[in-house]
């Protein structure tokens, strides 16, 4: 990873140097060995802030959002997941192709922060769980490359078919244990937002949980507001969430969000035809488009 | 009344949202052919089916409601031309969505009720009715 | 305070006998913001609706309440109400306790009443959210357009110029005529078609009010009900239309030959020519696929002789963009491919010929100059099988709808053969004989007993060849037994489907088709030449089936509703639209996509962010095209796209009312 | 490629040839035919003139036992082949009549093997192409009408090509190097059981169809029917006597063709075993490959 590293800064130097771009936006070490934060750097002397390491969680294609109306143009490292939030927010017209530029770095798959702070640095840290089921460890898209072409056919997916067994194990349940389930996951729920906050289907100017005059939501912390917030979120990123697994990691309570997300892709996927959001940019989005073959079950 | 008694009594109410031109026709239709169902129903007007954010039936669940149908003109038939397909596609996740989290199925429906559909709309409202009434009150997602 | 007045209406007995409007009435009084609450036996009558006018100037109401019938029947009644009383009508809300309730319920009165009580509270508080809404009008630009020239676009355009309005004919072949010009006779009269048919085609091309624009297609449609911006490709004729005489010298010398489509390719045509002799405009294009000069760059025979040099063989494809209020589409109909019939083997054997075929055998100036000789070796056949229902009433290899013209016609192609051929035997394999219309029984019962054609119930279930005849084996159900017939020559009676493209214009200029790709009416009974797209209506066989009589009645039809629409100056149109929050909208374009009607656009407004004037993408809602759906409404999930009338906050307040 | 191999009754009577010569052409061509122990009958035509569900669930245990080995299943016979796939478009069709039919056999059938007719796995799953590089004595020169009977396209749910107008086996005769000729009669009733019954009407329907061929000027028939193969084959010289016309139309099982152009022994095939006889079409054959090679 070292070596990655270094050409990250050296290819980084270069690009500020020049003046292509006015911000590179990579990760950095945080407080913490096992933190790598997003940095946004944007003079030559600050290069050797980046680093590439197995803490490198943040999905960065979420920070283009905020340069959207600048004038100079960004520069961005890319895993296989922030490639495709980046043809996600492509999609949503959030930002402009030719305004960035994408550096693509092979992702082996990260480590799960939370056992590396329980075991330390020597003990043997087990992989991240949203990195467990990867289809696309590669980067879709880029300017640059770090590595060699043949890392990027070595970085094999890790998953082939999708894994569906932690949805499948919910659906067998009955209706009422399901809601226990899910009543108690969201009952733990601070309505933080910070799922929201680090997702890049999450893309509004103004999110509607925001908006208290018209009332969508009430602001009380309780298990029916925080269902609906749970449950309207994933409505909204329906054909939208990359699986980057974002939402679940910054979660403070643990709740398992991807599980939501997860039965939505899969019953995309079974409803109206395989669809992996962030691929094609010129797909049109599940909720988007129709068929008029689509199933009926509502005669 | 006791509480027993305020149990033997219920009767569950649900919402209809009904586009203008087809469902709400049907339920006109309906009544001009005095076709009689359990009045547990409130019919909501909407212009499309397309127009019934999933999030209108959310807030019912919030709100109490026992149960949820949305309802609008057959594919093809739609007044505005396409809205009922993004209806069909929203409304085949929500539903599955719903029942994920522990909404008993019967408790949000989807139905294609033309305005030639009369006595379909009696049958299809007097069918939810008695499923839920059978099912009893819905506590799951309310605010209280 | 929004103060509301509710009024309960008894409908004489049909609400107050299941309904206790009384007691709505006063259950009323204690919902918020309500201000005045009454019950009386009419509201709609006279008296009913000068006690609500009354109730708004003597207790101030700013929002109204009707608790009465279907607002699907008297809300335009009380909107009118309201405006007398110096309200804005859509200050109005409606609760439906008479189809809804009193007459779905009329056995449980206290239930009733309680859902009645209920349906009021929700419409309180809709409207206590109701906003005034304005109806806008917008200009009607007053030139019609007509997309199609066969006999429906014909008379469509001719009743409209003659109306006094502007109307330009697309028609996308060398000439106007459609497929009426292909046609020997028409039923039931037996009146030549081309004798009715050209003096139309030279009507519509000396009026002075139409425009003929051929062998040109409609590229683009953009705008809206008396705003249509059109863009026409004008394909690249190659003749000059205003130097050519017509003079036919450059057909007459032109050394290729190629196949006529107007004479279903039983007679070849020129690669410079005109389609018929009566085509309009009466001059030639040339045809560059097959054109010797367009394919090797030698010949230019037509261009050496043209007198008036009027042949350019540099001309292009031109787009022009025009405006139109309104446009009539008359796109017509295609033939059924008959080959997928496998056991008629069309294609295969060619004595087995469409009954279009046989309209260009059977015609004077057709390849066989009207005598009636078989394709595979121009012997007169003496033995005539025709059958009907091919590509029809059949949902296994066809269509499932009925064809409609077919048992006419081919009636009229039996008369036909018996009426040429003397001792010619005709035999018609049908499913069911089907005449509706004037005269068309009479003409049938003519066929069969004056003409002596054979009428075989039954379905033909192979034909093959052998000795040089067609072996035509079918049933006859009546006899109930199998019946071989060894003809000369076998007519398809074959169904009528839509173009090829006609699903392809329908979203170009966003109206919608049924399974069949026929455009659909906006209602079959009382709208049957109106589109669900405003301004746009249908005339002749794109919208399904159809002979001569009914394609220009629903022509006429259809040009009534133009001249009613570009009679007026201005229009008004539906307040009741979306709106978008530009504060809010992130531009990602996702109500684009939904919008049935292409009114939304994405456009830049201009901003100053951290101190730079930026432009920033938003939705832009077209309001005169927007038909107040709310599909954007929901795709967006931030809701930045509102729906007046049926807002977020309205529908929102409704749920929690009747949740209460 | 490998297939549950369902020969049926007929292949192990008076379709012995047809049997021989598919499990040589399937040897021949690399396909593992897995024959599915303790088959049954598949019911054609007694059980659907019986019993509705009795004809769906016959053919249901045969399939049934290919879909617990995850096998699809290859048959010969027209009549088999109609009868299975009419079993298993029903169960795809109706998770009620998944549930019936399981009960009934007493072990799960959901539909998931297939009922393949021999025909259509050459022609979709083996390819034309592949068949074709496998050829080394194409049927040159050899004018053969494709008799397809009257239920193996059809009806149209069931079968896999054009029910009126069918190719598969003219495209695959042409693969094998021989000249496939149109004809009105591929999909025409032989009369199946008339010619016992009813013998006029059978022999009458048999005539039809060899007149059509020789009209064309066919040397033989290819034919996919154990039924149809008696009726042609074996009454030919039957209708001989009634019309007074000379046939001498060989036919064929479409898979003896095949065996033949891959350079099989005609005795392997089976092909002496054919009332009608075919030594003139194999010496044509015969004749037609030495001219080539003599340049």
């Amino acid at each position: 990873m070292n070596e990655i590293t270094n050409k990250m800064r050296k290819i980084a130097g270069e690009i500020l140097q020049k003046g292509e771009a006015s911000v590179v936006i990579g990760w950095e070490k945080g407080t913490f060995w096992y933190l790598s934060p997003p940095a946004f750097i944007d003079k030559v002397e600050d290069v050797d802030r980046l680093v590439w390491d197995d803490f490198c969680h943040n999905n960065l294609s979420k920070y283009l959002v905020d340069f959207k109306y600048k004038e100079e143009k960004v520069a961005i490292f890319v895993k296989g997941c922030d490639s495709r939030a980046f043809n996600r927010l492509l999609q949503d017209k959030q930002i402009e192709r030719e305004k960035v530029i994408l550096i693509g770095i092979p992702c082996p798959g990260l480590k799960d922060q939370d056992q590396a702070k329980t075991l330390g640095k020597e003990g043997d840290i087990p992989k991240a769980e949203k990195c467990l089921e990867c289809k696309y460890p590669n980067p879709l898209v880029y300017d640059y490359y770090l590595g060699e072409k043949e890392e990027l056919d070595e970085v094999a997916a890790t998953k082939e078919a999708p894994n569906y067994s932690d949805v499948e194990a919910i659906e067998a349940m009955s209706p009422d244990e399901r809601y226990e389930f899910w009543t108690k996951q969201y009952d733990r729920c601070i309505r933080c937002y910070a799922c929201r906050n680090v997702c890049p289907a999450c893309n509004c100017r103004e999110c509607v949980f925001d908006q208290t005059c018209v009332g969508w939501i009430g602001k009380a912390n309780n298990s029916s507001e925080n269902q609906f917030f749970a449950l309207t979120r994933a409505m909204h990123v329906a054909g939208r969430c990359i699986e980057c697994g974002e939402c679940e990691r910054a979660c403070p309570m643990d709740i398992p969000i991807m599980l939501l997300n997860k039965k939505i892709i899969k019953d995309i996927n079974e409803l109206f035809g395989e669809y992996d959001a962030g691929i094609d940019v010129d797909s049109k989005l599940p909720l988007g488009h129709f068929d008029k073959s689509d199933p009926e079950e509502f005669m | 009344m006791s509480v027993k008694d305020m149990q033997e009594n219920w009767e569950p109410k649900i919402l209809v949202f009904a586009c203008n031109w087809c469902t709400y026709a049907g339920a006109d239709l309906a009544g001009l052919s005095r076709l009689q169902y359990p009045p547990n129903i409130r019919i909501l007007r909407v212009p499309c089916s397309g127009r019934v954010n999933p999030q209108f039936v959310l807030r019912a669940f919030q709100r109490g409601i026992d149960g949820v149908l949305v309802a609008g003109c057959h594919p093809g038939d739609c007044h505005y031309v396409t809205g009922n397909y993004f209806t069909r596609r929203r409304y085949l996740l929500m539903q599955r969505l719903l029942q994920y989290v522990g909404i008993d199925p019967e408790r949000f429906q989807a139905r294609w009720i033309s305005g030639s559909e009369g006595p379909k709309f009696q049958q299809v409202v007097t069918e939810i009715t008695e499923e839920i009434k059978a099912m009893g009150p819905n506590r799951k997602m309310r605010d209280v | 305070m929004k103060r509301v007045g509710v009024f309960i209406c008894h409908c004489g007995t049909n609400i107050a006998q299941a309904v206790d409007c009384e007691k709505v009435a006063q259950n009323a009084q204690a919902f918020p913001g309500v201000a005045f609450s009454t019950d009386y036996k009419y509201m709609c009558a006279e008296p009913g609706q000068d006690l609500i006018k009354k109730a708004i100037s003597e207790h101030r109401l700013d929002r109204v309440v009707v608790a009465s019938c279907s607002p699907r029947m008297h809300e335009p009644t009380f909107r009118k109400c309201l405006e007398r009383a110096g309200l804005n009508p859509y200050l109005l809300e409606m609760a439906n306790i008479r189809e809804h309730c009193a007459w779905v319920h009329p056995d449980d009165k206290e239930r009733a009443t309680l859902k009645a009580t209920e349906l009021v509270r929700m419409a309180v508080a809709k409207v206590i959210q109701n906003e005034p809404l304005d109806r806008s009008t917008i200009p009607i630009t007053k030139r019609a357009l007509v997309i199609g020239g066969g006999i429906a676009g014909i008379q469509a355009a001719l009743d409209i110029a003659n109306a006094g309005h502007l109307v330009d004919i697309v028609e996308k072949e060398p000439s106007i005529g459609g497929r009426m010009a292909q046609i020997d006779k028409t039923f039931p009269t037996l009146d030549c078609s081309a004798c009715i048919l050209t003096p139309k085609m030279v009507e519509v091309a000396n009026h002075p009010n139409v425009r003929l624009i051929t062998y040109s297609e409609v590229e683009k449609v953009e705008g809206y009900v008396g705003n249509f911006e059109v863009t026409i490709r004008q394909k690249a004729r190659s003749v000059d239309l205003s130097a050519c005489t017509g003079c036919g010298l450059c057909t007459e010398k032109c050394p290729t030959k190629v196949p006529s489509e107007f004479e279903m390719e039983m007679m070849n045509r020129k690669a410079i020519y005109t389609p018929f002799p009566q085509a309009i405009p009466n001059k030639p294009v040339i045809d560059r696929e097959n054109c010797r000069y367009f394919k090797t760059g030698k010949c230019g025979v037509c261009q050496k002789l043209c007198p008036a040099q009027a042949v350019d063989f540099t001309q292009e494809d031109q787009l022009v963009t025009e405006r139109y209020g309104a446009i009539v589409v008359a796109t017509g109909f295609d033939l059924f491919d008959d080959s997928v019939y496998g056991e008629y083997g069309y294609g295969r054997y060619k004595d087995v010929i469409t009954g279009l075929h046989f309209e260009r055998l059977v015609n004077a100036s057709g390849p066989t100059m009207g005598k009636i000789k078989r394709p595979s070796d121009g012997q007169e056949p003496k033995n005539v099988v025709f059958i009907k229902c091919v590509g029809s009433r059949d949902e296994a290899k066809g269509k499932a709808y009925c064809s409609k013209t077919c048992c006419m016609y081919t009636a009229k192609h039996a008369t036909l053969v018996r009426e040429k051929i003397k001792d010619s035997n005709v035999y018609v394999f049908y499913m069911d004989v089907r005449t509706p219309g004037k005269g068309y029984e009479e003409f049938y019962t003519r066929t069969t007993d004056q003409y002596g054609a054979k009428y075989l119930r039954g379905r033909v279930s192979k034909i093959y060849e052998k000795g040089g005849k067609l072996i035509v084996r079918g049933e006859d159900t009546l006899l109930g037994r199998q019946i071989e017939i060894e003809a000369d020559m076998v007519v398809l009676a074959t169904a009528m489907v839509a173009k090829e493209n006609a699903a392809e214009l329908a979203q170009m200029i966003g109206f919608s088709y049924d399974q069949d790709n026929f455009y659909t009416e906006a209602h079959p009974k009382l709208a049957p030449v109106e589109t669900h797209t405003a301004g746009v209506f249908l005339a002749g066989a794109c919208q399904g089936p159809k002979d001569i009589p009914d394609s220009v009645a629903q022509a006429s039809a259809a040009a009534v509703k133009v001249c009613g629409l570009l009679s007026k100056e201005r229009m008004e149109t539906e307040p009741t639209i979306s709106i978008v929050n530009e504060a809010i909208c992130a531009g990602c374009g996702m109500c684009v996509t939904v919008c049935p009607y292409k009114a939304i656009e994405l456009k830049f407004i201009q901003e100053r962010v951290d101190g730079k004037v930026i432009n920033r993408r938003v939705a832009s809602v077209n309001s005169g095209l927007c038909q107040g759906c709310g599909a954007c409404t929901v795709a967006c999930r931030s809701a930045a796209l509102n729906l007046k009338h049926f807002t977020n906050e309205q529908i929102l307040a409704e749920v929690d009312a009747l949740c209460l | 490629m490998k297939y549950a191999y369902f020969p049926g009754c007929s292949l192990s009577s008076t379709g012995l040839e047809y049997d021989m010569s598919t499990r040589k052409v399937a040897q021949a061509l690399g396909i593992d035919l897995w024959e599915i122990p303790e088959w049954n009958c598949c019911g054609a035509s007694s059980a659907h003139l019986t019993d509705q569900l009795l004809a769906l669930a016959l053919p249901a245990r045969n399939l049934a036992i290919a879909e617990a080995e995850g096998l699809d299943v290859a048959i010969p016979c027209a009549a088999c082949y109609a009868r299975s796939k009419a079993t298993e478009v029903e169960v795809r069709a109706s998770k009620e009549m998944e549930q019936t039919i399981s009960e009934v056999i007493e072990r799960p059938y959901t539909g998931k093997a297939r009922a393949r007719a021999l025909l259509d796995i050459f022609v979709k799953d083996y390819g034309l192409d592949a068949i074709g590089t496998m050829v080394n004595k194409p049927l040159k020169g050899l004018k053969v009408v494709s008799y397809y009977g009257c239920l193996l396209v059809r009806p149209p749910k069931l079968g896999f090509d054009d029910p009126e107008d069918p190719q598969s086996m003219d495209s695959l005769i042409e693969a094998l190097g021989g000249t496939p000729l149109n004809w009105a009669f591929k999909t025409e009733c032989c009369g199946a059981a008339h010619a016992t019954a009813q013998g006029e009407i059978g022999l009458s329907m048999i005539e039809r169809i060899l007149s059509g061929a020789k009209e064309v000027g066919a040397d033989c028939i290819a034919t996919a029917c154990p039924l149809c193969m008696n009726n042609l084959d074996m009454r030919q010289n039957q209708a001989t006597a009634k019309t007074g016309e000379q046939y001498n139309l060989p036919i064929f099982y479409f898979t003896e063709l095949m065996g033949l152009a891959l350079g099989l022994k005609p005795e392997e095939l089976g092909v002496n075993k054919h009332f009608v006889n075919t030594s003139e079409v194999l010496n044509k054959l015969n004749e037609a490959l030495t001219r080539r090679d003599t340049p």
